[in-house]
């Protein structure tokens, strides 16, 4: 995003017949261009100020954001990998039954097998990669539509976790199982009244997003590419280093970073990575876009296919433990209806259901909005069947308002 | 008339009750509403269990808690010529259509822990799911005077679930118009599911900066979830909170400390005595009803037996003592 | 009233970035064929969509007069009503439909009962199809023609219309002579009915043959209207480039090196009708520094040759293919690419582009791995490769994020070229590589070509115009119906001597 | 479909130089270019096969069957409109909350309000009618995506069903009423082992098939195409009409035909006109394939994506009226997952996730695997936890094997 920004500025420089833009001028340029990216963040704000105002502030409090953090966590994990398989224009519906089966698996070999957390965890992933595996297979090689083969998944796995769990809940997992869901990073000096690690952290992940951008601008520069001046990079890094401080503070003055959201805060960098930067991501958007224009360009289709499925299933088992973690059990019942507000969270952040488009941080922006409807409306005790009419009604305006003002396609 | 049972027999059970009806097996119809949860799997347990034992067969059809699939089942049971209906149903007035399809094809209908209404019925037995209520009502008023109350109910589709809440109202009704109690949310957890009911709790709790005393919870599941919340702010155990169904994981929690209370439904008693009056009203005589309940339509014959409520004190006579769970299970790690 | 049909006026539309047309005015004569020229991206297209419709009044600037009266579109329909009727660059077929319904796709035969009487469509269809020479079954689906089928499919989709004003936006791009031939004489009789044309073409040869009169369109702007009969191709060339352009093909002396590729026996069935054979026993060879020139008739089997060595056209194919002095087996795309084997594809849309990418992302989507660490793209990479070939082939765009939709045709085909030249192959195959580019541009590319040739990168291209097989290529091979018939040495072949081979003559 | 298919021996005639095909020829080259249309029907045949021997004939008793008809026929009328929504490129994700809120208005009126079942039925109708208007007009002309769209239809409506069930079913209702989901053509004579109104019916059926084939080959004959020679015309009559006496025969000789199946087989064929034979139709087909060549062809594309939901609302308060009808109850989770059932039948019928192909036919014979399925094992009375995995399985075999044998795209 970054990068597309400052690839227009330049590039109009250019055409600008030699002229250097002012800074007000880049400025507006950069607002411009890039003000449509930001409809769905200002519609999430406008909902965040509605129930701030309608809960008295509770809303906004850091105890509760830091809630609703946690809340989307399961979901936010699923739809990031439900970003890259909705791109390539296919779609999973088995995600809720595959986070129930997983949490099942895990829940089975800690109660009943008497497994360590670490034992769990991996053997419970290696199945999760297999099932990913196997529903790949039938998509890429099988030919089979995705909404089949994961249909097929949604019934099945259920099948599963109902013969796993016998209906019963299956509880308690170990306390290091459960800290995935439930924990926060420990303070080191418990007094405070204030998470250190997580401050700690936070400037951690400042000086990573400093080193990043001026690397960035040092290669630019080595390749002669037009870069910000001085004055607005500087700007920039402090504006975007005061964000992160602002989301990692409301977080370390409540009671730390939970470990859920370290987790997704680590898939959301890996795959926004994979998105934007990888070969395999490229691939995907291509695929998506234009199947045949893909083949024809010497991607391996099937091999691409494969491997969503399987990055698919390792997220799904990644939102299942998070998800049992998080209750402390496996119960029968448990991620039902999952894959719609994965599918949801990613359309809602722009990706398209026809395939070619979408983006990961769109998606934790759509979990956000689904998550804070549900978290805003609780808060307001509101009455459930309004409840179930209100969140349909914002929800249809939020992606009608993203739409009219981003124009996105 | 009702065609041949031509289902494979299980071995030549020497039941007294099949070989009264000279070659022909008695063939018991039972459809459940879910085995999402462990009480049902139980009942279906028992109840197969007992029809094994009386030597007759059972078919048994799942509904996963969708009325319009269980009327397709029980069309399907008819089709395979069952002598007579256990019915559980999910939904207890859309069951209504159900009996009469049965009615119309010769067959008797048992209402199972759920009371039909609106049609006739000709046997009704049951833990009262308003007693249930009453019970998750009474024992919280019993163990907190004043304060504020997070109230939660079941599924908002699910019939039963207002039963249960009517039951609990009976008891919270009065408290709350005497101001002893302050509801300070009162939500239904949409699909019964303990991750809503997790999130629910967290912003009652944020809310109202964990000024909460007591909490409602209508079964187990739910209960587990609320509890995962008070866990968070080091609550849990501190604020009662009730149940039901006397899941295994209730039973730990309650040994804990974590949870108040759970309601327990013999459900073996009840499966057991379900195949005992099925098999009798076959073979035309009384299946012995204790009862009468108005149905909206007629008074049912019903045979009631009674749930408890279960707590830290009488949890090792009602719940291992009478065999429903074991004691390692419950105590052990 | 006025002596104009049509007049559009003072007509200015702007895209983000881009003023594509700049207070352009056109103005034709009832019943005479009016030529629209320029170099690509010069508005042609854009001024035709604002006149059908496409783009709505209040999305431009101007004013649009169809005789006599101001007219206001809301869509297409209301300049069908107006009486014009549009082929449009991009064929707007739907691929999943049958001919016959594409024909009358939006002006269906009705019966009285408000159903569609396909019996009546079947047989109108057959009619206009036997009108443009197109001999196919109506019920044929679209995705399974060739391009330059779909072209005469989009052709008879107007004719059936009956429109007194009918624009063709290069009909022709994807028509081999004798199609293109019988297309001019279609338009001549309509003509002679009193039907107005707009004649959009690169080939000046045509327009020459046709045309009325020529407006010169140059960066959106008009440069002028002449009558054909008072202006050469020179002078229409120089107004459209803003430069005397001698020469048009730079043919350099090659000298052909060792084999690179030699292809024996080779034989191609349809993927969906394997008793139906496309390529029979088929063998040649390409040497190291040339370029060959691939001539046939549509539909004679060219493009399945080349999609089959390129490892694209389904499975049923055998023979052998050596590369180097080394048989091997190429299975699909990849492998080829890997071989050093690249192929542009005649379709730009369907094969070429993933038109919701940006320009930046289709030029380097198959040389990806080359800019990649760790399987990483280098971005900056991305940028410096695609700025140099958005400056070596000249494609006209604001900005190198801006999506191939968003691009004239003409500049499409050239986001396509950059792909394949990233690729750095040792053997370039083009399949129409000019198509829909102006004269410009291609002056450009055989410049680039010979370079390559220099470069000792090998070049089979396919061509339905004779004048570039002739000018460029240094051996030609003569397809018909599936087989090699003729090879010629550029010094030998003639238009007329290419033309008996591939039509079947010996 | 039928004309497709002799329009292609047509030209197989015509291409054949001029000789005139000899009957075997005519067979084997339709058999072939069919064969491929009937893969799923074979996959159906096979299961219907398997259940018929595992239950020991009782699947395929006219009991059985019957009752199989009336278990799919609310969810084959929703699916019927699904083929048009996906087939235009969109989805419908609000069928079961529709079916639910509608049937919940309809018990409602019947109930609280006392109506009669004709203004019952015309009312539910009427507000059915401008919900599917509502939702069409967020999609065409608010451009929100399909998906958001009835997402929120999904959650506004289901929050409308408990506002007005409060948690209670509401029933009964009247007896005709309730006749629409469970009733069947009554007999004149009523001593007799069938259903003599509905062998009448089946009479009906079969003249106007043969007037309509008749027409059809008049027509080909008046234009002066290829026509099959009379001996095989009069079989494919003869063997039509007799498939015609089979399926109604099996339901005159159980109760007679259900009102619900009646109507069902009312809308196939309307709906199957409609997207075959209607100028409105086939713009669907041509937005689903290629939504800008369809817009250049002079396409009105809001007014079609309008009118499909418009229909979808339609057809979505049939179902809904039935589903209550059967069920003689509104209940609160009625109609719960309708819509992946409706979504699942139009796929496995050959109906394109991506839009442009699909058929009704195709999403009939859809439905009656995924009901089959159900039936079949609950005759088995197998164990829930391997329902869902054998349905889950046999669901993604049967595509496959479509799909592997006839290659759709
Ligand atoms: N939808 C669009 N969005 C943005 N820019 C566009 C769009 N359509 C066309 N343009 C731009 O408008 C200019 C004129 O394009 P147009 O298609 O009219 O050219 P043309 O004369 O038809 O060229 P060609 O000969 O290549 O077909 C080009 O610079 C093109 O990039
Ligand atoms: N996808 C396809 N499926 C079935 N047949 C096809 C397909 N593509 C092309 N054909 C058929 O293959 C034959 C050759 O096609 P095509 O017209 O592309 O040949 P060509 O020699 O490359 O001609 P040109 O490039 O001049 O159009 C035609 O008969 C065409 O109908
Ligand atoms: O036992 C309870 C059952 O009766 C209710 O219907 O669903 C929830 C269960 O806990
Ligand atoms: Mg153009
Ligand atoms: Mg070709």
């Amino acid at each position: 995003m970054g990068n597309a920004e400052i690839n227009t500025i330049a590039k109009n420089n250019q055409t600008a017949l030699g002229h250097t833009k002012s800074i007000r001028e880049i400025l507006v340029g950069t607002l411009k261009g890039n003000m449509r990216q930001y409809t769905m963040i200002l519609a999430l704000l406008v909902i965040w100020g509605f129930f701030t105002i309608v809960t008295d502030g509770i809303f906004i409090s850091s105890r509760n954001l830091s809630n609703l953090f946690l809340q989307c966590a399961a979901t936010a994990i699923a739809a990031c990998g439900m970003v890259l398989v909705m791109v390539a224009g296919h779609i999973d519906l088995s995600v809720g039954s595959f986070v129930g089966l997983t949490g099942a698996i895990a829940a089975q070999l800690m109660v009943k097998a008497h497994m360590g957390t670490i034992e769990t965890i991996a053997i419970t992933i290696g199945i999760g990669l297999l099932l990913g595996l196997f529903q790949g297979f039938w998509v890429a090689y099988g030919k089979v539509p995705a909404f089949i083969v994961t249909l097929a998944g949604l019934l099945a796995f259920r099948g599963g976790v109902i013969a796993i769990t016998g209906g019963n809940s299956i509880a308690p997992m170990n306390d290091t199982f459960k800290a995935i869901g439930q924990g926060y990073l420990p303070k080191i000096n418990p007094g405070l009244p204030f998470s250190d690690t997580s401050a700690l952290i936070g400037v951690v992940f400042i000086i990573c997003y400093l080193v990043f951008e001026i690397n960035k601008r040092r290669s630019r520069i080595k390749y002669g590419f037009e870069v910000l001046p001085m004055s607005l990079q500087i700007a920039k890094m402090v504006g975007f280093s005061l964000l992160i401080a602002l989301v990692i503070g409301i977080m370390a003055s409540y009671m730390g970073i939970p470990y859920a959201i370290l987790l997704l805060i680590a898939i959301i960098v890996i795959f926004t990575v994979i998105a934007e930067k990888s070969t395999f991501g490229r691939h995907i958007y291509a695929i998506g876009g234009n199947k045949e224009a893909a083949r024809l360009s010497g991607i391996n289709i099937n091999k691409v296919n494969l491997g969503i499925f399987v990055l698919m299933g390792l997220l799904s088992t990644i939102a299942g433990i998070v998800y049992t973690a998080r209750l402390n059990a496996a119960t029968g019942s448990a991620g039902t209806n999952m894959e719609l507000d994965a599918i949801a969270s990613a359309v809602i952040g722009g990706t398209s259901t026809l395939g070619g488009a979408g983006t990961i941080a769109g998606c934790i922006i759509g979990a956000l909005v689904m998550g804070s409807l549900d978290n805003g409306m609780s808060l307001m005790n509101a009455n459930v069947s309004a409840q179930y009419i209100v969140k349909g009604l914002i929800l249809l305006l939020a992606v009608w308002f993203d739409i009219k003002f981003s124009k996105r396609s | 008339g009702c065609g041949a049972s031509n289902s494979a027999s299980n071995g030549s059970a020497s039941g007294n009750s099949a070989a009264s009806s000279a070659d022909k097996k008695i063939k018991i119809g039972l459809s459940l509403p879910t085995q999402q949860e462990e009480r049902w799997v139980r009942d279906k347990a028992t109840m197969e269990e007992a029809a094994k034992k009386a030597g007759v067969d059972i078919a048994v059809q799942v509904a996963n808690m969708d009325a319009a699939k269980q009327d397709s089942q029980v069309e399907n049971l008819i089709s395979q010529g069952i002598d007579i209906l256990i019915l559980a149903p999910h939904d207890a007035k859309a069951a209504a259509s159900t009996v009469d399809k049965a009615h119309k094809a010769g067959i008797k209908v048992i209402a199972y822990d759920r009371l039909i209404t609106g049609t006739d019925i000709d046997v009704y037995m049951s833990f009262d799911n308003v007693k249930v209520g009453e019970l998750q009502g009474k024992w919280l008023t019993e163990h907190l005077d004043k304060g504020n109350i997070v109230w939660l109910a079941g599924a908002p589709t699910d019939n039963n679930a207002t039963l249960f809440k009517q039951g609990a109202a009976k008891y919270l009704q009065p408290k709350i118009d005497s101001g002893d109690y302050k509801v300070v949310m009162e939500q239904p957890v949409v699909d019964w599911k303990p991750d809503n009911a997790l999130k629910l709790m967290e912003n009652a709790l944020t809310a109202n900066n964990n000024n909460i005393q007591g909490v409602l919870a209508p079964n187990d599941g739910t209960a587990g979830g609320c509890i995962q919340a008070l866990a968070a702010q080091g609550l849990a155990g501190k604020v009662p909170i009730t149940g039901q169904d006397s899941e295994l994981s209730a039973a730990k929690r309650i040994i804990e400390g974590t949870q108040g209370m759970t309601v327990f439904k013999d459900t073996r008693k009840l499966g057991e005595a379900a195949v005992e009056a099925a098999i009798k009203m076959v073979k035309g005589e009384d299946p012995g009803a204790n009862d009468k309940v108005n149905n909206e339509k007629m008074d049912v014959p019903s045979i009631l037996l009674a749930a408890e409520a279960v707590d830290k004190d009488n949890i090792d006579k009602i719940l291992i003592d009478s065999g429903y769970l074991k004691k390692e299970d419950v105590y052990g790690k | 009233m006025s002596e104009y049909i049509l007049e559009m006026k003072n007509i200015t539309k702007e895209f983000p970035g881009v003023r594509a047309l700049d207070d352009v005015t056109f103005k034709v004569k009832k019943g005479e064929i009016h030529a629209l020229c320029g170099e690509n991206g010069a508005g042609k297209s854009t001024l035709m969509k604002v006149l059908s419709g496409v783009y709505p009044t209040g999305t431009y600037t101007g004013e649009i007069i169809v005789k006599g009266s101001t007219q206001s579109y809301s869509g297409i329909k209301d300049s069908e009503r107006a009486g014009i009727a549009i082929i449009y660059q991009e064929l707007a077929l739907v691929k999943q439909m049958s001919v016959c319904e594409n024909i009358f796709l939006g002006n269906e035969k009705v019966k009285k009962t408000g159903l569609i009487d396909w019996d009546k469509s079947y047989a109108e269809s057959q009619k206009v199809l036997n009108e443009v020479r197109l001999n196919i079954n109506p019920n044929t689906k679209v995705l399974n023609l060739g391009i330059g089928q779909q072209q005469l499919v989009e052709i008879a989709k107007a004719i059936a219309k009956k429109a007194e004003i009918l624009i063709l936006d290069e009909p022709s791009a994807a028509l081999t002579e004798s199609e293109t031939e019988n297309l001019l004489q279609i338009l001549k009789e309509l003509k002679s009915k009193g039907v107005t044309c707009i004649y959009i073409s690169h080939k000046l040869n045509e327009v020459f043959e046709i045309a009325d009169n020529i407006t010169i369109l140059r960066d959106g702007k008009t440069v002028g209207t002449e009558p054909a009969s008072e202006i050469t191709e020179n002078k229409v060339i120089a107004k459209m480039v803003g430069r005397e352009l001698t020469q048009r093909f730079p043919r350099k002396e090659h000298k052909p090196g060792q084999v690179v590729m030699e292809v024996k026996n080779w034989n191609v069935h349809n993927p969906d009708l394997p008793e139906l054979k496309l390529i029979d026993n088929a063998s040649f060879k390409v040497r190291k520094g040339e370029i060959l020139g691939i001539a046939g008739l549509m539909g004679a089997g060219r493009t399945e040759l080349v999609m089959s060595i390129f490892g694209a056209y389904g499975t049923n194919v055998s023979g052998e293919l050596i590369l180097e002095g080394k048989k091997v087996s190429i299975k699909n795309p990849k492998q080829a690419i890997k071989s050093g084997i690249s192929y542009v594809s005649e379709d730009r849309k369907r094969y070429g582009l993933v038109l919701g990418m940006d320009i930046k992302n289709n030029v380097t989507l198959s040389s990806l791995e080359a800019i990649s660490k760790l399987t990483l793209i280098n971005s900056n990479e991305v940028i410096k490769n695609t700025n140099q070939y958005v400056d070596d082939l000249r494609i006209k765009t604001p900005s190198i994020e801006q999506k191939a939709s968003n691009l004239s045709g003409g500049n499409q085909q050239k986001v396509v070229l950059a792909k394949w030249l990233m690729t750095k192959p040792k053997i370039l195959i083009m399949d129409e590589p000019t198509r829909g580019i102006d004269v410009g541009a291609k002056f450009e590319i055989y410049n680039i070509m010979n370079k390559l040739i220099d470069e000792g990168v090998c070049i089979i291209m396919i061509s339905s115009e004779l004048p570039e097989i002739l000018g460029m290529s240094d051996r030609i091979l003569v397809m018909h119906e599936g087989r090699l018939t003729k090879e010629f040495n550029w010094e030998e072949a003639t238009q007329e001597n290419i033309l008996t081979y591939a039509t079947g003559g010996m």
